[in-house]
């Protein structure tokens, strides 16, 4: 069953792997990329994100029915990923950083709907 | 001499103007002496002013908060009680010193429906104005004053909703007598609407003033953040002032020609800086701050003594950000807890929820570039190879801050 | 004044039997100053009869305990001799000072078929009477008095099959003369025949009185035990008694009509209940426990000082639970070997062999509530914010141990 | 092959999977436990309790044979299992209490035979 909906169906296998609930759980998935993840990502949110946020935009932010989540949730992971793309060049860590898993984040298990 | 002297009053605008302050290097001891660090927690800890709490945390009677002090060997209730009233008491049971509440995490919130608070030990439960109220077969305790019985109080006191305790048995000062000068340069900007509150923490190996220093200069930004912030290569730290044990300043930053911002952030950043909520509202900040009302100020740059930084950008600064705060909690000489968190206006949208996603996870980013020198700084420091440290005009704060440690600690 | 001391009388019965300790709280320094730690190492630890072994544990000649004592700084070797003598030794050779048995454990048990111990270092052999029996190449040492170069003795004796040491160079006391009027009260129940021992044990970071005052009263049981035992709703904790540095008293619970055990704990303990051997054997109590062969005796509850505590059910309490014992093992100020044990009487069929299983582990799921609150007692007394704890009628017993800890220690 | 016996042989997923030697092996099992697999074991269990047990009482507690050791490890299981359901809300810790983990059974790592 589709996780997005129908216009946005060329996202359909990221959202399988990025549209997860929790910051905590989207920040895993971005340690564990590799310079191709981020790349696919960003190659096909970029030109469509305008509308990914325009469709969203018909639902309230702390409201978003079931259906719409996946793509909430992958718009959210997007937002984190794309400096890594932008700005350190593909790579899964901030260039000379410390260590992101020690960072806790205090909301970061809370589920995004 | 004279020569002399106007060279450094040329090179260190900042610094001559506080001759008090002196423009030589500082001791390193303070930074990695135990003993000293035991001296902290009495001269320092158990003296100051501490924020523990932003007042909409306690919106409704009966919300509480609970943050740990391990520099005090204790924890503490912030709470709310039902006339409205905020007070602060040790997390301990006055019957056999239990904590009320379990503390595992550093700080939480709580709610309270009954408006009592009841020891999981035996049962003996409170008000939240701290009278002891029901005792478990009181008939089998003789001369018993519950009067007497009440939770430990501590000092409070509440300064543009921004809730301190005073761990003193009596504060040399009251809450606005402390913050000195800072207490009406940071006064009316609507704090209180910045409800959206995005909080990262870690424990550094490292001494609290390693860290506290590292954030009180911008020397560093554009060294530390040239990946995350390559905008910042060039930026102004300046109206850099004192107020006793505090100073402030503010960073401005003026536009790189032919530097644009990445297509993510222009389209994100964007947004917020157009939304009527969440765009520049360089007109609510106080009058002392940003004087000159500089398109490319950036935020004010504080140090609240001993442990707090409010770094207020309305907006201007990282896209849709009204404020961000720093704590630097001791643990031990050589660990620290810091907890950095990024204050926003709610979103209204989808969209703007999306876009302060991406503004708080550069900033998260930026705060990973700095953690990065810590730990390394205090391993080189705790050699002892080096005495003393120099500081740049611009490192006045460190100065400052590192003078009036002295004065606490009395050496 | 009269009227207030009748209001005392009847506020606190047990507590004015006992006038020289007092009605007044409690200072709360003893279990936090690490200063008073060292001294109770010396002052405590090295002055009084501790609990070490039980005899059926060293039941042939050979068998020996290994017995890990960190508050001595040292490790002891509980032995039975070839003519079936028990013997206590610090575990050290008297050559070089090895550990003549590695000692990882806190304790362990351990046979010696030839009726002797070897050092792992250099081979010297000592019998387990503690002469020393053999030096490799004796030759090659001169002026050696091999009589003099025994095991190190330590003070050893046995009361009702609990055999107890005393590190003291000369005990002021016999053990029984030690026990008071403890060696009675608990004397002639078979212990002996409680062979299986399910030891708990954990390092939890409290003081030692922190843990033991928790186990010493029945005040808490109602709140912390409320998830595995609801029966414990009401109980009745009577007969306290202080006999010199000890105290005991007994733990009742009438029946709370309409509350029936859940129905495993039914079956199971149901079958011990009804089995000869592990039924509730109230004619086996000795004379004063239990004085009114009341059927809803729970169990006795007594502190043996200074650590060791040793609670006598005689099956009517716990299903099947013959006793059980606590000790409090000192590592730091802070830091506190605990061992819980459940002693059974050996099952004679499978089921009875489950039905063990299901009362053990309702009873250490119990201890894991007990030991939830330690950790945050400790912390909290350690903020040294409250100076003095209260105490009512039924938490006589910590007020007799704190009293005669203040006189063990001569302050 | 069979673990059980065939009279219960309703019970054999069960055994599969908390049918352990030791107590540890049997804690872990417990602590590792979600709130369904409380109520499946004490549902099968509490029917049969007393056959099962009477089938194990032909054989002395310390000579159980090899082919009644997986019937014998279940019903140890179980008689730590069941306050859980009976006590614990089929919640896989003790309400309000010390971490389990850090409470060491002098005994727990002896196999039960």
């Amino acid at each position: 069953m589709a996780l997005l909906p129908e216009q946005f169906s060329q996202l359909e296998s990221l959202a399988e792997t990025w549209a997860l609930p929790t910051e905590l759980q989207r920040s895993e998935r971005r340690w564990a990329a590799g310079p191709d993840d981020f790349r696919r990502f960003y190659d096909a949110m970029l030109p469509v994100l305008d509308q990914v946020l325009d469709y969203l935009d018909r639902y309230e932010p702390d409201n978003v029915p079931e259906p719409a989540l996946p793509l909430y949730r992958l718009a959210l992971a997007f937002a984190e990923a794309a400096p890594h793309n932008e700005l350190y060049d593909c790579s899964n860590t901030v260039p000379n950083s410390f260590d992101a898993h020690r960072f806790v984040a205090a909301h970061g298990e809370i589920r995004d709907r | 001499m004279a020569a002399a002297a106007d060279q450094i009053k040329q090179a260190m605008p900042f610094t001559t103007r506080y001759p008090e302050l002196g423009t030589g290097p500082l001791d390193v001891r303070p930074l990695i002496d135990p003993e000293l660090f035991e001296l902290e927690r009495e001269r320092i800890f158990k003296q100051s002013w501490l924020y523990v709490a932003r007042a909409e945390e306690l919106a409704e009677p009966g919300d509480y908060k609970l943050r740990r002090l391990d520099v005090a060997n204790t924890s503490v209730i912030i709470v709310r009680d039902r006339n409205g009233e905020v007070h602060a008491f040790h997390n301990i049971c006055t019957h056999r010193g239990n904590k009320l509440i379990p503390d595992q995490e550093a700080q939480s919130l709580g709610h309270t429906a009954t408006h009592t608070l009841t020891c999981r030990f035996h049962a003996w439960t409170f008000n939240t104005d701290g009278a002891l109220r029901g005792i478990a077969r009181q008939e089998s305790f003789a001369d018993l004053d519950k009067s007497c019985l009440g939770l430990k109080r501590i000092h409070c006191a509440e300064w543009e909703g921004f809730i301190f305790i005073n761990l003193a048995e009596q504060p040399r000062q009251s809450l606005v007598e402390y913050l000195d000068g800072m207490a009406d340069h940071f006064a009316g900007y609507p704090y209180h609407e910045a409800t959206v509150r995005l909080r990262y923490s870690t424990v550094l190996n490292c001494n609290w003033k390693v860290a506290l220093y590292a954030f009180s200069e911008a020397y560093h930004v554009p060294t530390i953040h040239k990946g995350t912030f390559p905008s910042l290569a060039r930026l102004e730290h300046t109206e850099i002032k004192c107020f006793g044990p505090h100073s402030t300043s503010g960073i401005y930053v003026p536009p790189v020609p032919g530097l644009e911002p990445t297509p993510v952030t222009a389209n994100l950043g964007g947004r917020l800086r157009t939304s009527d909520r969440h765009r520049p509202h360089l007109e609510l900040l106080p009058e002392n701050i940003n004087p000159d009302n500089r398109q490319d100020f950036q935020f004010e740059f504080p140090v609240f003594f001993p442990n707090f930084l409010l770094h207020l950008g309305a907006g201007n600064g990282y896209p849709g950000m009204a404020y961000f705060t720093h704590q630097f909690w001791p643990v031990a000489v050589d660990k620290t807890l810091w907890e950095g968190t990024n204050h926003f206006r709610p979103p209204e949208t989808v969209s703007e929820r999306v876009a302060i996603a991406h503004t708080n996870a550069l900033h998260r980013n930026a705060w990973l570039e700095d953690t990065s020198t810590m730990e390394d700084t205090y391993q080189a420091l705790a050699s002892g190879v080096l005495e003393e440290m120099v500081l740049m005009d611009e490192e006045l704060m460190i100065r400052n801050t590192h003078k009036h440690w002295h004065d606490y600690m009395g050496i």
